[in-house]
């Protein structure tokens, strides 16, 4: 395994330190439950927005919190989600008069553990709901009941509640607005190598030097098919394929467009993969309003990317547009 | 099972632990196969913090042994495995009650009992390629032993043969529940990780009842 | 080769297209000379800021274009200098009554393109001037004449100039500051694995599984000595050992620190190295005041990380932290 | 030489283009070992674009047309290779003037030319593990070999044979000067990408003279 890792066991209290370090004045690590949270939440005015998952998708969720985003993230370790209690502390230790809404990726270990967590917290007088999130369409919904995998478009869902409850909205409104950029986005990705995660060591699985995983989720967990590798063109296309025709987004749409990239593909290739699906899209009418090219929602050090589409209204694309403030800084 | 049903439940759930933590690696990779790796990592942590606190566990009795048991893995255990395993352990607690002797038919209804809870926290049944795939054929053989009035050494040596077995036709099913089930058909050809985990700790519990 | 790539002699302008359609209000892409610039420069009233490189070090150059930033960069193929003429058109289209500042990484091809280039523009009677960049305390100064080699402590200095070209100054006190954030910066890089040019689309050198390249740059080239593959603090104490005698940074200092990947590495190892470089620095008597963890000069998908220190003062601080507006971004 | 220098001049030009085109990968390779294997692509691409506005070029005489051939190699090609190519180039024309014939004591004079062109423009010399280290020797047994009277086709045939032996002794050479010179002591034991390009493009222009 070439990472830079010490002890495996510690390598996810050992990142959420180092965030803290470099955000001394803004955040606050609670290590007891993985929390990082902002400095100055629960604030009474102000819905807190929590986010949890298991690690590995850096900078989701960890690295988010911030003004007009999350106002805490409380991630289990990597790949799995957190263990109930911490969501049930952190819930607790952000709860504010006005609630807390819980973003939960649809994973059948999340949604079970914020559910407990949230009836725990409940049942002491806290206002808290869940707002689950299921954009991949690599998963076809009906055959399995625990239904479509969140993904990178969660990215989306997060950034509209985190300004809206910035500028005061209340927890049924959040959930509103939640669910409403959640049914308009869909995502799917694609896997050129496998991930490791430290405390495995070696590739989650195995690849052959042409091979692509397609229809590929954010666990490292194999996709919905292994297929020959393409050009950067004929991936973005057959990527579009599955995308397009979902929800279905149409001639006259305007949508935001996210090429993220899933840990180990440099944004120069994210770029190049950008460029065909905003001139396909263009070619089908469909309109970049907003436009999305880096790191969102990784898998460890997985070389791949994944495509997002989130048809824009006004409402949407003011709470996309909203100033956010995070830990990750790029310049 | 015997008066000092205390002492049993404890070797029992120290076997269960130290099974888990002693095989990291094993579960670990089970789960890569079509999974996210994480199982074995997910139950070695969230036992070890219970043999941690080993010492310190509420003993009052059987029901509530399981019970703090539970609440522990619930609150360590991360990932689907948290909820699931806390679940269990949580409802045998609860269908042992206060009794301070645990009869044959009793740790069968436990069982019966964890095996409901899950189904109800994973919305699963038998047939998804879970755990749950090792549990009942488990359960119905200890069952059926315990019936046919062997003694527990023997109904377990009999009930771990049963429980490999379930555990290794998991290879032929479809993952319907859980992390697998992303991969549709590819799920097949490989084991469920939780059944074959399932099989190897019922093994161990064979192997340290007989001594 | 595992790659997003159509024609690899395409790579970079496909790239560059991606950027200019994601970036359609605020940059102008000039395909003929690989040129991508703000919609807005140059202005009368300011400095142009200039980078060029060779590409494959995304985001920079191309990625950090913006307000506070640079007003245009060129780069050339894929870690090889960009042409004379791309320097020489692009200080034509950039140049400003205030003058023109290019800003060039230490190396003979980047120095020979940019020298060339400038006197081509003088000779029209622009005004311009170069500044160079050399960071990388892992190439001795005395024993080569090219000297040290400029990495990603170029950040440091584009953003120190965008900063005060942005506020008015003119070109001999941006050759002041660019020189003086220059003076107290230097870097020093570690690769966990090899790179992949497009073009080439194998490794372009061979590392086994539990070694590293220490003291590595950012076009590909082999490191100041291969190590065994150790802990990610004793990478990180060995990279100080490197860096901090050099200045030297003392006890009583105030620096920035960054931890900036090389491209394949993902953001959750970055903070693990942050960590203990920050921990180690407090033990020293330096204390942290400003923290980077991104990438920021990468070596295409190299996994690897190098770490940076600028010894800070108050006027380096305050055009740090001065607004900035980039293609690149996150959230 | 003869009368038609300029025809000898373009066959020469387009050799070293078109060598350049089909050894991309080689020089590549080369590059790789200790440097950041773009050598072969920025050549290849630089004389790609001599070759596509081939015919365009102006063929005044002699210098011009090296001097034409330069600029579009200095704003073509990339990395170091560009300037230093292009200026080498660039000096031989400026060496040639506007002679309409071109003498073997001029050929070797507009090889000088390009030598102290590069060396000023590298800030190099003969020793630095550079391409300088098999142009300077085969300008010296050129020199020779036409100065012993040889015919131009047998002193080619000497030229490109001492080139080929000094491209490799570049290999127990510590680089100074250029991206291997970072790698330092490590730079030993392969040859230089830049000596090893001249030394195949000597050969095939001494093979096309022949012919
Ligand atoms: N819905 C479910 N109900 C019961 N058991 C389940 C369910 N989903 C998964 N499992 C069991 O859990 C095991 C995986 O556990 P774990 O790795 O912790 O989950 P994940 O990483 O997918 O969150 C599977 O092998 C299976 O036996
Ligand atoms: N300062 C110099 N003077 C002369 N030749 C040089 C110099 N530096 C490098 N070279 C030659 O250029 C070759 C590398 O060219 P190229 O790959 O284009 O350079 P880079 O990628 O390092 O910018 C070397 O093999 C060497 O022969
Ligand atoms: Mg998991
Ligand atoms: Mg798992
Ligand atoms: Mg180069
Ligand atoms: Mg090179």
């Amino acid at each position: 395994m070439k990472k830079f890792v010490n002890d495996p066991k510690a390598f996810v209290p050992e990142m959420l330190e180092g965030l803290a370090l470099a955000n001394p004045d803004t955040l606050r690590y609670v290590p007891d439950y993985n929390l990082i949270m902002r400095a100055d939440a629960p604030r009474d005015d102000k819905v807190s927005i929590v986010q949890g998952s298991g690690s590995g998708h850096e900078p989701a969720h960890v690295m988010v919190v911030g003004k007009g985003m999350l106002d805490a993230a409380c991630p289990g370790d990597v790949f799995a989600a957190p263990p109930m209690d911490y969501v049930y502390e952190t819930t607790k230790l952000l709860a504010s008069p006005k609630g807390v809404l819980l973003l939960v990726n649809n994973y059948t270990g999340d949604r079970m553990a914020f559910d407990m967590g949230r009836e725990m917290a409940e049942s002491e007088g806290i206002k808290v709901k869940v707002l689950t999130i299921n954009d991949d369409v690599a998963v076809k919904d009906s055959l399995y009941t625990v239904g479509r995998r969140g993904v990178a478009g969660n990215f989306f869902v997060l950034k509209a509640v985190g300004a809206a409850s910035e500028q005061g909205a209340g927890l049924d409104e959040l959930i509103r607005i939640g669910t409403k950029v959640n049914d308009v986005t869909r995502s799917f990705g694609v896997a050129l190598t496998a991930c490791t995660p430290p405390a495995k060591g070696s590739p989650l699985f195995d690849l052959g030097a042409d091979e692509i995983e397609f229809g590929v989720g954010i666990h490292g967990e194999p996709g919905r098919e292994r297929r020959k590798l393409s050009t950067a063109d004929a991936i973005v296309d057959d990527m579009l394929e599955a995308v397009v025709p979902d929800l279905p987004y149409r001639g006259g749409d305007r949508v935001a467009l996210m090429i993220n990239g899933l840990g180990g593909t440099p944004i120069s290739e994210l770029y190049v993969l950008y460029r065909r699906a905003h001139q396909q899209l263009a070619d089908r009418g469909i309109t970049v309003g907003r436009s999305y090219v880096n790191e969102y929602c990784t898998s460890l050090d997985m070389a791949g990317a994944s495509l997002t589409l989130v048809r824009l209204d006004d409402e949407i694309d003011r709470l996309l547009a909203a100033r956010a403030e995070v830990a990750v800084r790029v310049f | 099972m015997s008066s000092d049903a205390l002492k049993q439940t404890e070797l029992v759930v120290r076997t269960i632990a130290e099974t888990a933590v002693e095989n990291e690696k094993y579960f670990g990779d089970l789960d890569a196969v079509v999974g996210d790796g994480d199982f074995g990592y997910s139950l070695a942590r969230g036992f070890e913090k219970l043999l941690e606190g080993w010492d310190a566990l509420d003993r009052t009795d059987v029901g509530t042994f399981l019970k703090k048991s539970g609440m522990t893995i619930t609150s360590r255990i991360g990932g689907t495995s948290g909820p699931i395993w806390g679940t269990a352990f949580l409802r045998a607690g609860i269908a042992a009650g206060d009794s301070a002797e645990i009869s044959g038919e009793q740790a069968v209804a436990m069982l019966r009992a964890s095996i409901d809870g899950i189904k109800a926290r994973g919305q699963s049944d038998v047939g998804d390629k879970t755990l749950l795939d090792a549990l009942v054929p488990m359960a119905d053989t200890l069952e059926q032993q315990l019936k046919q009035g062997r003694s527990v050494a023997d109904a377990l040596t009999a009930t771990a043969a049963a429980t490999r077995e379930a555990a290794e036709a998991t290879k032929d099913m479809v993952a319907r529940r859980g992390r697998a089930a992303y991969t549709g058909e590819r799920s097949k050809g490989s084991v469920d990780a939780g059944a074959m985990a399932v099989a190897v700790i019922v093994e161990r519990i064979s192997q340290v009842w007989s001594r």
